[in-house]
């Protein structure tokens, strides 16, 4: 290529150092591309081709509606196959810009009959997208700082654990695309408030809405910008410019947010976007007395602005709290509060405390997802601070408020991730102008300079013989001071380290599918857990297709996504009551928990087990929460104490509490599991998760029948029985004898059937005792 | 009424229907009715004289209820091996519920003379299992419904048959003297002077543990690429009609069971061509991690299992595909044009039974002259068009469909067509004309880029 | 009080001798949108605001045209000249026109 | 059935063994031109531009890439 290059005599040396420069960067961030995307894929690689965990599967379920039924149908599909018999509306009730966008992905592919399945673009979608969100957070810190601190900052976002854990192959969440149109409207912000265009500020807001109908976390970009306008009015930074870009921005982004049927008039109406509605009406009126600062003399503007503003600031305060009081402006959710205060939810929200990402985050977390960057980007910050100005000040809010919020909730640290790379990015990119710039000193300044950058850059990036640049650097410059290239050594080495580390976290903690399990034999021979699948399989193909399944809201989304059954909770956890209510059914006895059942028209209970294989995150694990979530809607018949020891403990072996070891729960976990013995020198009925022998091995169902087992007994399917078909459990045999004898009359013929085969299932309990 | 619509049904037929010729006698009947599997193979051995003056050609088959579901198969050769042609024919003066095919000899049969006949006939869906429902632990019990004597439209002197099940519980048999019984052959027999239209039902009930698997549908792709491979794909929807499973599936008895004949199913055995690679096996949910490839000198094993064992009356369904080089499926004639002779349909599992059959046959882009011949009677269905990766013009589709099929089904279908070798330029000059186009535009664009005054796009390429 | 009018009508002098016709033009724009936009506020006050989305998309787009008047007034204006550099008048007119061109489609969406 | 003895069988015209160095190749002196062709694109000025280097380069980039591509997909297993 350079050979290309040097063949042009006649182009100015200027022109082709900025040609070179430009190269340099397209090739830095193509590269940076190529690394994000491979470094996602180790699930892929591994696996297979398939969605992850669980709200993906939804997302994939919804696109794959909408690329089968077209879009409007998308918008107005009500789905009754979840919450039955309450049903949802997806089109109003979920951020549909990641579905328009693999869908809009697939549409123009297939126009060009490439014939990709829907499947696959859902799962390399956000791989693709890391790459679109490098190249944004380039743009982004190339407007804050320089172009050398945005391709350090493009390297690292692509290859952060910190966006990785949201981003791999596979999970098909908004998340994936949000990240990228959140940087990308901060870069399009920053570059309106710049010039005070106009056309930026309608691309930022245009941004804004493609964020919008992504994502949730839009509301961080509409609290965001106008805390930036809001700070800037404050430090008497105030400028024609800054009264376009935000005007323009907040008045069409105010517009064209209301058009996501989710979002919907909220806008207007909730807390969390006032303060946008706030500083436009305070920018108008600080605009109002600029102007006429201009026309006026000195003591008339000072008269004029303290009568009039403070006559302002009374009556837009007194509309909003007027407005707030009459119930149009509604007050901040559940889930705002939780922000403030941590304690909030754990009191109030069981169902959001559940959630372990809604957890206040470790620093252990940070240094796992962020390495080297969490200890770099303070400097970062710091210069920016040192040299401020208009668009360093939005990057200064932006760490301050990340940081804040990625310590409150584990799930957040995806917003604190990017300003973390890009500050990261502005350090590192100092700190080697500082000990590489003056070695350099040749004819061509410029070049040198940037080439090294990238050049260094590239190296790290492929984690490829970084020593060899280091000593092409030490000849250039053998006088240079030992301090200088120690320094440089050490950047390297950091560099180096990080990218290491970062691979060796996305290769271990964040590429698991979560629904195919993978275990290590002790010879290093991987053998796959496929049992989710099976039985999610097993139940697509040999259920009736309206059967609905009860389970965990955890398992909502895969049953509907993979077994395409009618389910009664899932993800979307919109209806605590109904949670609840399957809560209270999982937590009570049998007969209490069948009412619910018939009830709710129940026909299989799924649960999920993990005792046999020793995977922790089964439902007994989580069989607390269901408690506790039940007791809030129930008191009166779900008590937490009650399954707990007189000790206060949770037990689940002959210790544990009665009430617990006879919950629905506890009998379909470990129906049969008191015989199996798993190996020789565990007794029968050794739970390997909770390292116990189970307390209640002998387990009769009444009402409900084992429907299927997956191979490791992961997951458990039970089929509640019709009405008709159960008996008592402690009838004599010879009265049964008679009543099925009494039975016979022609109308009945297949009901007595049923009751002949559930009386060897009770014998059988019996006896093996 | 009755006879009216007989009339009609056999005015309809008139151009098919036949007479008996009642010179025919069979002199010794061979039967062999194996029940070891979820099918019926009836094989037998057939002395025909003919008693009459004149020679006679041809020479019908008969069974006594209407199969004409359940037989899937017939094949009659003469004492030399060599295929003799048999349809499916009308019989003057019989009913509708009944079934004939005629053989066409070889040469005439003249008076006074005798010849020998082997015939093959494959019935499916004629064991039924009872007890309809069993639970998890009992033993499968299935019921054959047959005849003593060889249904035929001519006289029998002597016949014997010979039942084969599975194993040596059997239930109970009909018992029509002379019978016996030897470990697991019943043998019925010898009859003698037969009328024709003799019935006299036959009945075993013994326990069968064979897999009872129904392939209730399988859609199979064949397409033709002309750089040398052929990819195919089989979406099969498999289900065990065996007994119903009554009552619970408990994953405790079932990891106890070790004994090999149970009535479930865990995994089976299908022969892919020996030159077969790059085989997937998956599901609408992904891939199906369990199944080993074991490639043998003429042909490759895969032992498939599916990702739940299958119970009676449970289905399921997957994806199987793999390529195979063109080669040994792919001739040119010398007058250009090209001839394929592959498989209609292939191998699932040993002793299997297809419901139903739709094979597609995806041809190269720009084929003209498209000619097909069936190895047995297909319903061709209306040629469809496909779009493949890089493909503009589309591509014919052939499609074919047949219902109840066996293993001795699966024959090679020829399918000739017209083709021009330079059409396989297609894809790479279109891809090329694609990136030039790109290229222009750049090109175009590096020229306007001065008039706009807005160049912040320049960054984007 | 008399010092208010007194500022006032000061303003207004200085406003009639010292701004371009450029400017007059657009603030004349303006004042037209201000108005319509107070008639609309006084309508919903009046007679209710039933179909929330039609008001609402009414009422922004009267809001937006307002705001990217202004801003083009501000663009425009020679006295900003230093703050915009890079923007030329025509540049921010066809900004404008870019701004009303998306706008407009919002609002035909919204006003369903 | 028509007697297959008689018939040539049909191979590739390429041999498959030979997809994956084809597509190196193919595609190594396809991304070259491409990479030249930009390269000039963004170096050269309007006045030292010339529309014929520029379209032969392109010609040039778009054939190798092209073919390269469909030797791409053939060697990945899709047969177009």
């Amino acid at each position: 290529m350079s050979q290309a290059g040097t063949k042009k005599g006649a182009v100015s040396k200027l022109n082709r150092n900025a040609a070179i420069n430009s190269l340099i960067i397209c090739v830095v961030l193509l590269l940076a591309w190529v690394a994000g995307f491979a470094s996602r894929l180790f699930a892929v690689i591994r696996f297979e081709s398939i969605i992850h965990e669980f709200d993906p599967w939804f997302n994939y379920r919804a696109t794959a509606y909408m690329v089968k039924h077209g879009f409007y149908n998308f918008l107005n599909w009500f789905d009754e196959r979840a919450w039955y018999p309450l049903g949802r509306i997806v089109g109003g009730t979920v951020y549909p810009g990641l579905m328009i966008t693999s869908g809009s992905i697939h549409y123009i592919l297939h126009l060009l009959n490439i014939n990709v399945h829907i499947r696959d673009i859902c799962v390399f979608l956000a791989p693709i997208f890391s790459g679109l969100t490098a190249i944004s957070t380039y743009l982004l810190t190339r407007e804050l700082w320089s172009s050398g601190a945005g391709l350090f900052a493009a390297c690292f976002i692509a290859i952060v654990p910190g966006y990785i854990s949201r981003s791999v192959a596979g999970s098909y969440d908004n998340e994936g695309i949000a990240i990228f149109a959140l940087q990308f409207t901060y870069f399009l912000w920053i570059k309106s408030v710049k010039t005070g265009s106009v056309f930026w500020a309608v691309a930022a807001s245009l941004s804004y809405f493609y964020m919008v109908s992504a994502w949730g976390g839009y509301v961080f970009i509409i609290n965001l910008i106008p805390l930036h306008v809001f700070v800037l009015l404050l430090m008497g930074r105030y400028s024609n410019r800054l009264f376009t870009s935000y005007t323009t921005f907040y008045i069409l982004g105010l517009v064209m947010s209301m058009q996501i049927p989710f979002v919907g008039f909220q806008p207007i109406r909730t807390s969390e976007h006032m303060a946008a509605a706030g500083v436009f009406a305070l920018l108008f009126a600080v605009a109002v007395l600029k102007y006429l600062q201009s026309m006026m003399s000195k003591s008339e503007f000072k008269f004029l602005v303290i009568w009039g503003g403070s006559l302002a600031a009374g009556l837009v305060f007194a509309t909003v709290v007027a407005l707030t009081y009459a119930g149009y402006i509604a007050p901040w959710s559940g889930r705002f509060y939780s922000l403030w205060d941590t304690g909030y939810a754990k009191i109030h929200i069981p169902i959001i405390a559940s959630v372990s990402e809604h957890q206040p985050t470790t620093w252990f977390s940070f240094f796992f997802d962020l390495h080297v960057l969490i200890a770099t980007f303070p400097a970062g910050l710091w210069y920016c601070i040192k040299h401020v100005n208009d668009e360093r000040v939005f990057v200064i809010l932006y760490a301050l408020s990340a940081v804040y919020f990625a310590g409150v909730m584990v799930r957040l640290m995806l917003t604190l991730t990017p300003v973390v790379c890009m500050l990261s990015g502005i350090a590192f990119s100092i700190l080697l102008e500082l000990y590489l710039r003056e070695e350099d000193s040749g004819p061509s300044e410029i070049e040198g300079d940037e080439s090294t950058q990238g050049g260094k850059r590239l190296y790290d990036k492929a984690g490829k013989a970084p020593k060899i640049k280091h000593e092409q650097v030490k000849e250039q410059d053998p006088i240079g001071p030992n301090i200088r290239s120690i320094a440089a050594v050490v950047l390297v080495l950091l560099l180096m380290l990080f990218v290491v580390h970062c691979t060796w976290v996305t290769s271990n903690a964040y590429s698991s599918p979560s629904i195919v399990l993978a275990s290590y034999g002790s010879d290093g021979t991987r053998q796959i857990l496929d049992d989710f699948r099976e039985a999610y399989f097993w139940l697509s193909q040999n259920t009736a297709d309206d059967a609905r399944v009860m389970s965990w809201w955890d398992y909502g989304y895969q049953i509907a996504g993979m077994a395409n059954r009618t389910t009664l909770v899932d993800n979307n956890t919109w209806n605590n009551s109904h949670i609840a209510l399957v809560g209270k059914a999982m937590s009570s006895n049998e007969s209490a928990a069948y009412e619910i059942m018939t009830a709710l028209d129940v026909d299989y209970v799924l649960v999920i087990f993990g005792g046999v294989i020793g995977y922790s995150g089964d439902d007994i694990n989580k069989f607390l929460w269901m408690v506790r979530i039940a007791e809030g809607e129930h008191p009166k018949d779900i008590r937490e104490s009650d399954y707990f020891t007189e000790q206060g403990e949770f037990r689940i072996d002959a210790e544990g509490s009665q009430i617990l070891l006879n919950c629905l729960m506890y009998k379909l976990s470990y129906y049969k599991f008191g015989e199996l013995r798993l190996d020789y020198r565990s007794p029968a009925g050794f739970d390997r998760t909770r390292n116990a022998v189970i307390g209640n091995k002998d387990i009769n169902l009444t009402y409900l029948e084992e429907a299927y087992t997956s191979e490791h007994w992961l997951v458990r399917i039970y089929r509640v029985k019709k009405p008709d078909e159960f008996n008592r459990p402690r009838i004599p045999v010879a009265n049964r004898v008679i009543k099925s004898s009494s039975f016979i009359s022609k109308k009945n013929s297949k009901r007595k059937k049923g009751l002949i085969k559930n009386k060897p299932v009770v014998i059988k309990g019996k006896r093996s005792q | 009424m009755w006879k009216l619509f007989l009339f009609f049904s056999i005015l309809s037929l008139a151009n098919t229907a036949e007479n008996i010729n009642s010179d025919l006698i069979n002199k010794n009947v061979q039967r062999t009715i194996d029940l070891n599997s979820q099918l019926v193979k009836i094989t037998g051995t057939i002395t025909i004289e003919n008693s009459g003056k004149q020679g006679i050609s041809k020479y019908l088959i008969g069974f006594e209820r209407d199969l004409q579901g359940s037989v899937s198969y017939i094949g009659v050769q003469d004492s030399q091996k060599n295929p003799l042609k048999t349809s499916e024919v009308a019989v003057i003066g019989r009913g509708t519920n009944e079934l004939f095919y005629q053989v066409q000899l070889r040469q005439s049969l003249e008076p006074e003379k005798t010849i020998t006949i082997i015939f093959e006939v494959i019935i499916t869906k004629a064991l039924n299992p009872y007890p309809h429902s069993i639970t998890q632990k009992e033993k499968q019990l299935v019921r054959y419904f047959g005849n003593h004597y060889f249904y035929s439209p001519y006289k029998t002197q002597n016949q014997k048959t010979e039942v084969l099940v599975s194993s040596r519980s059997i239930e109970s048999y009909s018992k029509l003297k002379p019978v016996a019984q030897t470990d697991s052959i019943i043998t019925y027999g010898p009859y003698s002077d037969i009328a024709a239209f003799s019935l006299h039902p036959l009945t075993v009930h013994y326990e069968n543990n064979a897999p009872f698997l129904t392939v209730t549908r399988l859609e199979r792709t064949i397409e033709i690429s002309h750089w040398g491979n052929i990819a195919l794909e089989e979406s099969i929807e498999i289900k065990h009609t065996g007994a119903q499973l009554k009552g619970p599936f408990s994953r405790y008895d079932y990891q106890r069971e070790t004994s090999p004949n149970h009535h479930s199913i865990r995994s089976y055995r299908t022969i892919l061509p020996a030159l077969a690679h790059s085989i997937y096996y998956r599901d609408m949910n992904g891939n199906i991690s369990t199944s080993t490839v074991k490639p043998h000198k003429d042909y490759i094993e895969l032992e498939l299992k599916p990702r739940f064992p299958l119970f009676g009356g449970w289905q399921s369904s997957y994806i199987l595909g793999y390529s195979i080089p063109s080669f040994p499926y792919l001739f040119k004639k010398s007058s250009g044009e090209f001839v394929l002779n592959i498989r209609l349909l292939d191998h699932v599992f040993d002793d299997m039974a297809v419901d139903e059959l739709e094979t597609h046959i995806v041809l190269p882009v720009g084929v003209s002259n498209v000619k097909v011949k069936a190895p047995y009677e297909i319903k061709r269905l209306p040629d469809g068009v496909a779009y493949k990766y890089l493909d503009n013009i589309g591509r014919t589709v052939i499609r074919a469909s047949k219902t109840n099929l066996v293993e001795q089904h699966i024959q090679d279908i020829e399918v000739t067509y017209t083709w021009k070798s330079h059409t396989l330029l297609h894809e790479p000059i279109l891809v090329s004309i694609a990136l030039f186009l790109i290229f222009v535009i750049v090109i175009i664009y590096v020229r306007l880029d001065f008039s706009i005054g807005k160049p912040e796009h320049s960054k984007k390429e | 009080m008399a010092q208010i009018t007194g500022v006032l009508s000061k303003f207004y002098t200085d406003y009639l001798t010292k701004t371009p016709k450029k400017l007059k033009a657009i603030d004349a724009y303006l004042v037209y949108v201000l108005l319509t936009g107070i008639i609309q506020f006084i309508y919903c006050i009046l007679v209710g605001t039933f179909p929330f989305n039609s008001f609402l998309s009414g009422f922004t787009s009267t809001v937006s045209c307002f705001v990217l008047g202004v801003c083009l007034r501000l663009q425009v204006n020679p006295e900003n000249k230093n703050q915009f550099y890079g923007i030329s008048p025509e540049r921010g007119f066809a900004d404008f026109i870019f701004a009303h061109a998306i706008l407009h489609l919002v609002v035909m969406n919204f006003i369903g | 059935m028509a007697d297959t003895g008689k018939l040539l069988r049909y191979s590739s015209p390429v041999n498959p063994a030979v997809f994956p160095h084809l597509t190196i190749v193919l595609l190594g002196i396809g991304i070259f031109f491409t990479a030249w062709f930009f390269v000039y694109e963004v170096t050269s000025t309007k006045q030292t531009r010339s529309l014929k280097k520029e379209i032969a380069t392109a010609v040039v980039a778009s054939i190798f890439s092209g073919f390269g591509i469909v030797f791409l997909l053939l060697t990945v297993g899709i047969y177009v």
